[in-house]
């Protein structure tokens, strides 16, 4: 039972940082909620029984995934500003 | 023993979730989401290592090292690009 | 007009996966176990690995593993093909 | 039992000091005090929790004798070692960022970084 | 019913990731979009679609049992994050591309024949 | 005036070796240990030279990151992972066939059946030679990746 509603804490916290993804017009804050997502994700494929998938999902969304995506947004700005 | 590992994992996530509320609702600038962020990446780890014990996953974690280890890169990048080095 | 359309399709896929979810079994026993069961009994002595994933990742999969490694390389591929070909047209951004 | 009553409040303690450290994000004025906040006490809760952690694997350890308990220590030390250097290394590019992106402190305080050239 | 809730929340993070697509305007918005849904949705359906409650993760390495969840829907998926990571690289490198071109993200702006 | 912050480089400097140590062990004890493999060992030596990105201005990474390397690494993984599966050929087994397995030499102890606490890193047969392979080849390609993306970027920083 309480395994359960660990689950359910757990995606709720998927949920509301993937409708953050969708919320948030700046793309930097977009990133951020990307990031907080893939640690998420990450622990419940741990809950799952799959350290293997966990580990590949905690390296890559860890570094790779946000360095993309800052380099991204960075790379098509136009003034090239912060905030 | 075990349901009071349990039970702090459950707390854990109520912590990540109150941190993500800072992330959404409130932050009225950048700098405030990463300082957000990096508090769900600790709190995360905490969870993988009370985890590992609540449920006797003796290697699991590995996976909280290689999170403490790598978790702080994206912080990095994302600094970098907010102070406006990138 | 063209938003009803959007959202009328949205909601037909939510309604679907929603639906698949209702007729799935979480944790429970799934239709067809045979392949895994074989590769449970059977992968530590036919692969010489004790992680299972690995062996099934590198031995029983092993052209999947190839055909996502030419995945990888032609991406690689791709992406400095198009960045390289942005610096020799415009000077003004450099690469090399 | 010694070591579950230590166990116990060392937990009590990470946990306490984890939710004052996510209060703080959500309570405080501006950037400053926040990642003060947030960056002192996450990592202050995580040393007592992985305390917690160490004891009980050392006690389990010593009445079975098997040895993936003392593994399973030894790697929460080591996570424990990386958490807490990280940390401090992301705290202080946070704080850098946020001052050259031009967010100032509350008006109530003394900027004394007005004038540093804090470049390198 | 509850007891299925990492499926409902597979197709909510499939259904969110569609949503982001069709209704943002931002082509960094709508490849996060896609992400979403290949690193959210398909990945969590499948490893979900794995798991016996019960099992332990199908290493026989200091497992505790030899009741074992099933090791082929996580070799698919441990092909599908790396395939998924390489395909959003080059999507953005493309998106790099064009907003240089046409000086502008948004896709409503984009025309062929505009100068 | 772009000076790298001397505590994130500093930071960097310590940090990028036990990460890659850490990586080499996870590719290296693929087939034991739950989070081993080529694709999670890639991943986390990549990151360690995407530290090194961050960590240092892009004149900084431009000199001491080489390009040809990462090429050159993600080629050779690529060419050793189909190279030791055609050598099955010559063994007289099929296309991807373990011809390592219980052969004695490298990698070819015998595995013992059922849970078997330590483990034996000398087991496998091309398992762990597939592994070495595939985490070369995601370290060149997510390097390269990340370089390119970099290097295209407007050059207006300093």
């Amino acid at each position: 039972m309480i395994e359960l509603i660990v689950h359910i804490l757990l995606l709720a916290g998927l949920v509301i940082s993937a409708c953050m993804v969708w919320y948030m017009d700046d793309l930097i804050s977009a990133a951020i909620a990307f990031g907080a997502f893939s640690f998420l994700l990450s622990l419940e494929f741990l809950m799952l029984q799959a350290p293997d998938v966990a580990i590949a999902e905690a390296g890559i969304g860890a570094g790779l995934t946000t360095a993309i995506f800052v380099i991204a947004i960075r790379g098509t700005d136009k003034d090239g500003g912060c905030v | 023993m075990t349901d009071i590992w349990v039970l702090a994992l459950g707390l854990l996530l109520l912590f990540v979730l109150g941190a993500m509320v800072r992330l959404w609702l409130g932050g009225p600038t950048a700098p405030d989401r990463v300082v957000a962020l990096d508090a769900v990446n600790t709190i995360t780890v905490c969870g993988i290592i009370v985890f590992g014990v609540a449920f006797n996953e003796t290697v699991y974690v590995d996976v909280a090292i290689v999170y403490a280890l790598l978790s702080f890169v994206g912080t990095l990048w994302l600094a970098k690009y907010i102070g406006g080095d990138l | 007009m063209k938003n009803t359309f959007q959202i009328g399709i949205l909601v037909v896929c939510a309604a679907a996966f929603l639906m698949a979810g209702l007729n799935l079994s979480f944790g429970g026993a799934p239709a067809y176990t045979d392949m895994d069961d074989y590769m449970l009994a059977h992968g530590q002595e036919e692969t010489g690995s004790n992680n299972i994933v690995t062996g099934v990742v590198f031995d029983y999969r092993g052209f999947d593993t190839l055909g996502e490694a030419t995945v990888l390389f032609t991406v690689v591929l791709g992406a400095g093909l198009v960045f390289r070909r942005l610096g020799k047209k415009e000077d003004e951004y450099e690469y090399e | 039992m010694v070591a579950d009553v230590i166990v116990t409040i060392c937990l009590g303690l990470g946990l306490l000091a984890a939710g004052l450290g996510v209060v703080g994000i959500l309570r405080f004025p501006d950037v400053y005090t926040r990642l003060h906040a947030e960056t002192k006490m996450t990592t202050c809760g995580a040393i007592f929790i992985c305390i917690a952690v160490v004891v009980t694997e050392a006690g389990a350890y010593l009445a079975t004798g098997e040895m993936q308990y003392a593994v399973l220590g030894l790697h929460t030390v080591l996570a424990l070692a990386a958490l807490v250097f990280t940390n401090a290394i992301g705290a202080h590019a946070i704080g850098r960022a946020a001052y050259r992106s031009g967010v100032r402190p509350d008006p109530a305080v003394v900027d004394r970084l007005k004038g540093v050239d804090i470049d390198d | 019913m509850i007891e299925n809730a990492p499926f409902f929340c597979a197709g909510l993070l499939v259904v969110i990731g569609l949503v982001v697509i069709v209704t943002k305007k931002d082509l960094i918005k709508m490849v996060m979009g896609l992400a979403l849904v290949e690193a959210g949705g398909v990945n969590l359906l499948l490893v979900a679609t794995g798991y016996l409650s019960g099992g332990v993760a199908p290493i026989f390495t200091n497992a505790p049992s030899t009741a074992m969840v099933m090791p082929t829907v996580q070799a698919m998926t441990l092909t599908n994050i790396v395939i998924g990571i390489a395909t959003t690289a080059l999507l953005l490198s493309f998106v790099m591309v064009i907003s240089r071109k046409y000086g502008t993200r948004d896709v409503t702006e984009m025309r062929r024949l505009k100068e | 005036m772009n000076m790298s912050s001397l505590v994130r480089s500093g930071g960097a400097n310590i940090m990028m070796p036990f990460i890659l140590v850490y990586g080499f062990y996870i590719v290296v004890h693929g087939h034991l240990t739950p989070p081993g493999g080529g694709f999670q060992g890639g991943a986390v030596i990549a990151t360690a030279v995407v530290l090194l990105m961050v960590a240092y201005s892009r004149a900084e990474v431009r000199a001491s990151v080489s390009k040809n390397v990462l090429k050159n690494s993600e080629t050779l993984g690529l060419l050793l992972f189909i190279g030791t599966a055609l050598l099955a050929l010559t063994a007289g087994l099929a296309f991807f066939g373990n011809w390592l397995l219980d052969a004695g030499t490298l990698f070819g102890t015998p595995v013992a059946f059922g849970i078997n606490p330590p483990g034996d890193i000398n087991t496998g047969g091309i398992i762990p030679v597939l592994n070495i392979a595939v985490g070369i080849e995601v370290l060149g390609a997510m390097g390269i990746l990340l370089l390119a993306m970099l290097g295209g970027m407007k050059g207006d920083a300093e």
